[in-house]
C-alpha cells in the first residue's frame, strides 16, 4: 500500500475499532466502582497470612509469584536476545575503526558534570538496594529497584568515566549476574518442591510484620530479581555504549 | 500435588539460564548435549503428563495456593490431554529443530541453546495453564524468544525488518489481549479461566463479554498468522534462520490456535452455549478465508520457502475451521490434523535444507519433498488425510459443507506447491556447493524421515485424540476439577475418528488433481498471464512486500472487523 | 473521580499524542521520558504507587537512555 | 465523565497504532509502541480503581481500610519494566538495520528479500 493509501484505511479501521470499544468500555463498571473479590480477598489476607504490608508485592511474590517468574524470563530472553542481535559480524571491527576515524569532536565532559555524576552513583546505588530491601513492606522491589541500581551504575558512565565501569565489571560477570539472578528464583521455587509441597511455595520462617527481614522467600526472590534486572540493565546499555563510546575516547 | 506438573517449564528455564552462565566454560558439544537432553526430559515429562491425565485433568496450584470458596487464590496449571499433547509436540518440534542448529547457526556461548530453551519452556506453559493472565506471560514471552531469533542473520536487512515486522505485530497482539483481560477482570473480579468461566456462565453475555471475546480472538490469530494477520509469517519463514522456521511450522503458529480454542471451552462456553452460531461461523469465515486465499497465493511467489509460508497458512486455516465446529468432533479432527501437518510441515522445510547441500542429500531431499507433498495433499496413510477428512465431515454436520469444499481445494492447491517445488529444484542446478562435511545431510534425512513417519504413527492413536478431544469441550468438568476439586461425569459424548469410504475417495482425488496442478503449472508459467493475473498476482507481492505500517494497517482493519462481525451477531 | 485525576488523564492522552506527532526521534526522546512522568504521575493519583515508581524509573529515564544511547549509535554512524 | 479514563485508554491504543502505521522512521515507530503499551497500564489501573480507597500498602494504615484493588496493578507493574526491556530488543534491531543499509526509513526495506 502506499503510505496515503494506508493512511486511509487505517483511520476508517481505527476509527471503528475506536469507536466500538469506547462504545464496549460503557459497560465497564463505573470509574471507581470496582469491585472484584480476588483483590480484595488478597489485600485482606497479605498482612496475617504472609506478614506482607505492600499487597502488591503480596501478588507478584507469593500469591501469583509464577506469573513474575514468567515475567522475569521475558526480560533475561530480552537481553539476551540483544546480545545475540548487537554481536559483532565478521569484519566489523575494520568497519567500527572507520567510523571512529572520522570522529565528531565530543565536547569534554565537564569537570562539575564528572563530580555531580560520580557523587551521585553511592545514594543511587543505596537507594535501589533499600528499593529492593523494602519490596515486602513498601512500595517497591525487586523490578524498581533493580532499575535504580542500574541507573546508579549508569551515572559513572554519564560522569565520563567509561574506563571506570570496565575496572568494574566485564560483560560476562554481567551475564553471570543475570543468569544467577534468573536462576535463583527458580532454585528458591524448588525449595517448595524440595520440602513436598508446590513450587513456589513460601517454606521459610515469616518473622515479624513489618521486619526487613520477614515474609519468608519474598525478600529473597527480590533480591535475585534485583540481582537480575540490574546486571541485565547494564547489560544491554553496555552493549549499546560499546558501539558509541570509543568515538568519545579517540576525539581530542 | 503432582511436582511433576511445572518441570516441563521449569528444567528448560532452568537449563537455559545455567547455559548463560556456564556460556565461556562450556564446549559447543556440550552445550548441545545438554539442550538435547533437556529437550528430550521436556518430551518425557509432558508425555507422563499426558498419560497421568487419561482419566481426569491434573490441577496444579503454585505456591500451594488452593481456591477457597470458588475463587482462586493462585495460579494453576490445568493440565488435560490436549494441552500436554501439545506440549509434547513442541519438545519435539523444538528437538528437530535442535538438529539444524550445527548446521545453520554459528554463534559462540550458545545463546541460541539458552533461546530455544527459553522458547520451549514458554510452549509448553502456555499449552499447560489454566490462567489467563499467565497464558498472557507465555504468550509474551514465545514472542520476544521467537522474534529475538528472528532477528538472528543480523548482517541481512531483510531478517532484521521481518524481526521487526513480527515483534510489533505481535506485540499489539500481546496488548489487544492484555485489554480483555482488564475486561474480563473488570467483570468477574477473576484471572483463572475455569473461575471466569463460572462466573459468566449463565449470564446473558452483553458486548463487553463480546468484545473480549473478539479481542482474544485478534490476539491468538495474530499469533496464529491467519489471514488478515499472516504477513509477519511471511516475511519471517522467508529471512528467519531455519531452527526457528521449524518451530514456527510445527508447532508455534498453530499454538494461536489452540489458545483460541483453550479460552473458547473454558471461559466463553458457558456463557454462549445456547447462542454460538455467531463465533462458529466468524471462525469457520476466517479459517476458509486463510485456506483458500493463501493456497492460490502459494502458487504464485517464486522463493521455496515464501511458498511453503503460505501452505502454512492455508493449513493453518484448515485447523481453524475443524476448531470453528465447536463441537469435539471438530476439535478432534483439527488436533490430529495439527499435529500430523506440524510434522509434515518440519519435513518439507528439511527437504528444502537438503536440497541445498550434496547430491546424496539433494536425492534425499527430493525423496521427502515428494512424499511430504503426498502427505501435504492428505494422501490417506498419512495422519493428515484422517485428520483433513473429519474436518470435512465435522464441517458438514455443523452446516458448513461449502467450508468443506474449501478444505478440498485449498489441500489440491498446497500439494500442488510442494509438488511444484520438487520438480522445479530438480531442475534447477544445485547451488553454489557449500563447504560441509559429506555426511551433514544425514541427520537432516533422519529427521524428515521420522516426522513422515510420526505423521503416520499418529494415525494410530486416532481413539486417544477422540477421547481427547471430548474431554477438551466438556467445559462444566474442566471448571469443577478446577474450582471444588471434585469430578464430574462427562455428558460428551466421545466422538468417533474414522477414515470414511468417501474421506478416503476425496482424500485420493485431492492429491492425483494436486499431481494434475503441478504437473500444469509449469506449462500454464510460459503462457502470457491474462491481464487481471498479472495485476492480482503484482499486487500480492507489493502486499507481502514486508512493510510494518501495513502489517499493523491490516491487524487494525481484522480487528475492527471482528468486533463488528460478533457484536453484530449478538444483539 | 478528583479533579488531579481528571486533569492527568486529560495531560497523558495529550502526551501520548505529543509522543506521536513528534517526528524528530531524538526530540521525541525527551517528549517520551516526559509522558513517563506524566504517567507516572496519574499511576500515583490512582493508587498504584509501586506502577508509579516503576514507571518513572522505567519511563521517564532507562527507556529515554536507551533510546539515546542508541541514537547516539545511529547518528554517530552518518558521515 | 465516569468514563473518561477508559476513553484515555482507547485514544493511547489508537494514537499509538497511528504512529506506527504512518511512521517513517522505525525509532519513531519502536516509541510508538510503547505509548499503546501505555494503554493497557491505563486501562488496567483505571478497572482495578475505587473511589475514596488508598493504595494497598498496609505500612502505615490499618488492614481493615478499603483499599483499590493490587491485583492490576501486580499485573502492570512487572510489564512496566518487561515492556522497556522489549523496546530495547526493538532498538537493537534498529540500530542493526542502520548499521546494514544506512536507513531508518522502512519504505526503504521494503521488498529486500535477501537472506
Amino acid at each position: 500500500m502506499t503510505p496515503r493509501v494506508r493512511r486511509i484505511v487505517f483511520l476508517v479501521a481505527g476509527g471503528v475499532f475506536a469507536v466500538t470499544l469506547a462504545w464496549t468500555f460503557r459497560a465497564l463498571p463505573s470509574f471507581g466502582h470496582f469491585n472484584g473479590a480476588y483483590g480484595t480477598a488478597l489485600s485482606r489476607v497479605s498482612v496475617p497470612e504472609r506478614h506482607i504490608t505492600d499487597a502488591v508485592t503480596a501478588v507478584n511474590f507469593d500469591y501469583r509469584g509464577f506469573d513474575t517468574l514468567g515475567e522475569e524470563f521475558i526480560f533475561f530472553a530480552a537481553v539476551v536476545g540483544v546480545a545475540l542481535i548487537l554481536r559483532a559480524q565478521h569484519g566489523e571491527r575494520a568497519e567500527h575503526s572507520a567510523d571512529y576515524a572520522t570522529g565528531r569532536a565530543v565536547p569534554p565532559t565537564s569537570d562539575a558534570v564528572r563530580v555531580l555524576g560520580l557523587g551521585l552513583t553511592p545514594p543511587t546505588v543505596l537507594f535501589g538496594l533499600y528499593i529492593v530491601a523494602h519490596g515486602h513492606l513498601t512500595p517497591g522491589g525487586g523490578f524498581q529497584g533493580g532499575v535504580v541500581l542500574a541507573t546508579g551504575v549508569l551515572l559513572i558512565y554519564l560522569a565520563g568515566e567509561f574506563d571506570d565501569l570496565h575496572g568494574l565489571y566485564t560483560e560476562t560477570a554481567l551475564e553471570r549476574s543475570e543468569a544467577i539472578g534468573a536462576g535463583g528464583f527458580i532454585a528458591i521455587g524448588l525449595l517448595g518442591i524440595a520440602i513436598g509441597s508446590a513450587l513456589l511455595d513460601n517454606v521459610l520462617p515469616l518473622g515479624t510484620t513489618g521486619s526487613v527481614f520477614s515474609a519468608g522467600i519474598v525478600p529473597l526472590i527480590n533480591a535475585s530479581v534485583g540481582l537480575e534486572i540490574a546486571a541485565g540493565l547494564v547489560l544491554l546499555l553496555t552493549m549499546f555504549l560499546h558501539q558509541t563510546i570509543v568515538l568519545r575516547e579517540t576525539s581530542p | 500435588m503432582n511436582n511433576l506438573a511445572p518441570l516441563p517449564v521449569v528444567v528448560p528455564l532452568a537449563a537455559a539460564a545455567f547455559i548463560l552462565f556456564m556460556s565461556t566454560v562450556l564446549s559447543r558439544r556440550a552445550v548441545q548435549l545438554l539442550t538435547a537432553s533437556c529437550v528430550v526430559g521436556e518430551i518425557g515429562l509432558s508425555g507422563t503428563l499426558l498419560y497421568q491425565a487419561r482419566a481426569l485433568n491434573i490441577v496444579y496450584w503454585f505456591g500451594g495456593w488452593r481456591p477457597r470458596a470458588g475463587v482462586a487464590f493462585g495460579v494453576s496449571f490445568t493440565i488435560d490431554q490436549i494441552g500436554a499433547g501439545a506440549a509434547v509436540l513442541s519438545g519435539v518440534v523444538v528437538g528437530i529443530a535442535l538438529l539444524t542448529v550445527p548446521r545453520t547457526i554459528r554463534t559462540p556461548n550458545g545463546i541460541v541453546h539458552a533461546m530455544l530453551l527459553t522458547l520451549l519452556a514458554a510452549m509448553a506453559g502456555f499449552c499447560l495453564t489454566g490462567d489467563l493472565f499467565n497464558m498472557f506471560v507465555f504468550f509474551e514471552l514465545m514472542a520476544v524468544c521467537a522474534f529475538a531469533l528472528a532477528a538472528y542473520h543480523n548482517d541481512s536487512a531483510a531478517s532484521l525488518r521481518s524481526a521487526l515486522n513480527f515483534a510489533i505485530t505481535n506485540s499489539v497482539g500481546a496488548f489487544l489481549v492484555l485489554i480483555a483481560i482488564a475486561m474480563l477482570y473488570s467483570r468477574t473480579g477473576a484471572l483463572n479461566l475455569a473461575q471466569i468461566g463460572t462466573s459468566l456462565a449463565g449470564r446473558h453475555a452483553d458486548r463487553l463479554v463480546v468484545v473480549a471475546l473478539a479481542l482474544l480472538l485478534v490476539g491468538f490469530l495474530i499469533k496464529a498468522a491467519v489471514m488478515p494477520f499472516h504477513f509477519w509469517l511471511v516475511d519471517t519463514v522467508s529471512s528467519a534462520p531455519i531452527p526457528l522456521v521449524i518451530v514456527l511450522a510445527g508447532a508455534l503458529d498453530v499454538l494461536g490456535v489452540y489458545g483460541v480454542s483453550r479460552i473458547y471451552w473454558s471461559v466463553f462456553a458457558g456463557t454462549l452455549a445456547t447462542d454460538s452460531a455467531g463465533v462458529q461461523t466468524l471462525l469457520i469465515s476466517l479459517g476458509a478465508f486463510s485456506a483458500l486465499i493463501a493456497a492460490v497465493l502459494g502458487l504464485f511467489f517464486e522463493s521455496p520457502r515464501r511458498r511453503l509460508a503460505f501452505v502454512m497458512v492455508a493449513h493453518t486455516g484448515i485447523v481453524l475451521i475443524g476448531i470453528g465446529c465447536l463441537s469435539a468432533a471438530g476439535v478432534a479432527a483439527a488436533s490430529v490434523y495439527a499435529a500430523a501437518d506440524g510434522m509434515v510441515k518440519i519435513a518439507l522445510f528439511l527437504g528444502l535444507l537438503l536440497l541445498a547441500g550434496a547430491n546424496a542429500g539433494r536425492r534425499a531431499g527430493l525423496m521427502v519433498l515428494g512424499l511430504g507433498g503426498l502427505a501435504t495433499a492428505g494422501l490417506p496413510v498419512f495422519a493428515t488425510g484422517l485428520g483433513k477428512a473429519t474436518i470435512e465431515d465435522a464441517a458438514g454436520h455443523a452446516g458448513y459443507a461449502w467450508a468443506a469444499v474449501v478444505v478440498v481445494v485449498a489441500a489440491v492447491f498446497t500439494g500442488a506447491t510442494v509438488f511444484d517445488i520438487a520438480s522445479a529444484s530438480r531442475r534447477a542446478p544445485p547451488d553454489a556447493p557449500e563447504h560441509q562435511k559429506k555426511s551433514a545431510w544425514v541427520p537432516l534425512a533422519i529427521g524428515g524421515t521420522f516426522c513422515l513417519a510420526a505423521s503416520v504413527a499418529l494415525t494410530s492413536a486416532r481413539r486417544g485424540f477422540a477421547s481427547a478431544a471430548a474431554r477438551f469441550v466438556d467445559t462444566f468438568d474442566y471448571q469443577q476439577r478446577v474450582l471444588t476439586g471434585t469430578a464430574v461425569h462427562h455428558a460428551n459424548q466421545t466422538p468417533v475418528l474414522a477414515l470414511a469410504p468417501r474421506g478416503v475417495a476425496i482424500d485420493v482425488a485431492v492429491v492425483l488433481a494436486a499431481i494434475a496442478v503441478a504437473s500444469l503449472l509449469p506449462a500454464l508459467r510460459r503462457v502470457q498471464p491474462a491481464r487481471g493475473i498479472a495485476r492480482a498476482s503484482n499486487v500480492a507481492h507489493r502486499l507481502h512486500a514486508g512493510s510494518i505500517g501495513d502489517s499493523a494497517t491490516w491487524v487494525t482493519v481484522g480487528t475492527a472487523t471482528i468486533m463488528a462481525v460478533l457484536l453484530a451477531q449478538f444483539r | 473521580m478528583t479533579a488531579l485525576q481528571s486533569v492527568m488523564l486529560v495531560f497523558v492522552a495529550a502526551g501520548g499524542s505529543g509522543v506521536v506527532i513528534t517526528r524528530d526521534p531524538l526530540r521525541q526522546a525527551m517528549v517520551a521520558s516526559f509522558f513517563g512522568i506524566l504517567l507516572a504521575i496519574l499511576f500515583f493519583t490512582l493508587q498504584a504507587p509501586d506502577v508509579a515508581l516503576s514507571e518513572v524509573v522505567v519511563g521517564a529515564v532507562a527507556l529515554p537512555l536507551m533510546i539515546l544511547v542508541s541514537l547516539a549509535k545511529i547518528r554517530g554512524g552518518q558521515k | 465523565m465516569t468514563i473518561l479514563p477508559y476513553l484515555v485508554a482507547v485514544w493511547l491504543f489508537v494514537v499509538g497504532m497511528y504512529g506506527i502505521v504512518t511512521s517513517r522512521n522505525l525509532v519513531h515507530q519502536i516509541i510508538s509502541l510503547s505509548v499503546v503499551q501505555a494503554s493497557t497500564y491505563v486501562l488496567l489501573l483505571a478497572v482495578g480503581y475505587r473511589a475514596g480507597a488508598t493504595a494497598p500498602v498496609f505500612a502505615d494504615i490499618s488492614t481493615t481500610r478499603p483499599v483499590v484493588d493490587p491485583v492490576v496493578q501486580a499485573l502492570s507493574l512487572t510489564d512496566v519494566v518487561v515492556g522497556a526491556t522489549v523496546t530495547a530488543l526493538l532498538l537493537a534491531v534498529a540500530v542493526q538495520i542502520h548499521k546494514r543499509t544506512g536507513t531508518l526509513d522502512p519504505e526503504a526495506l521494503l521488498g529486500r528479500t535477501d537472506s
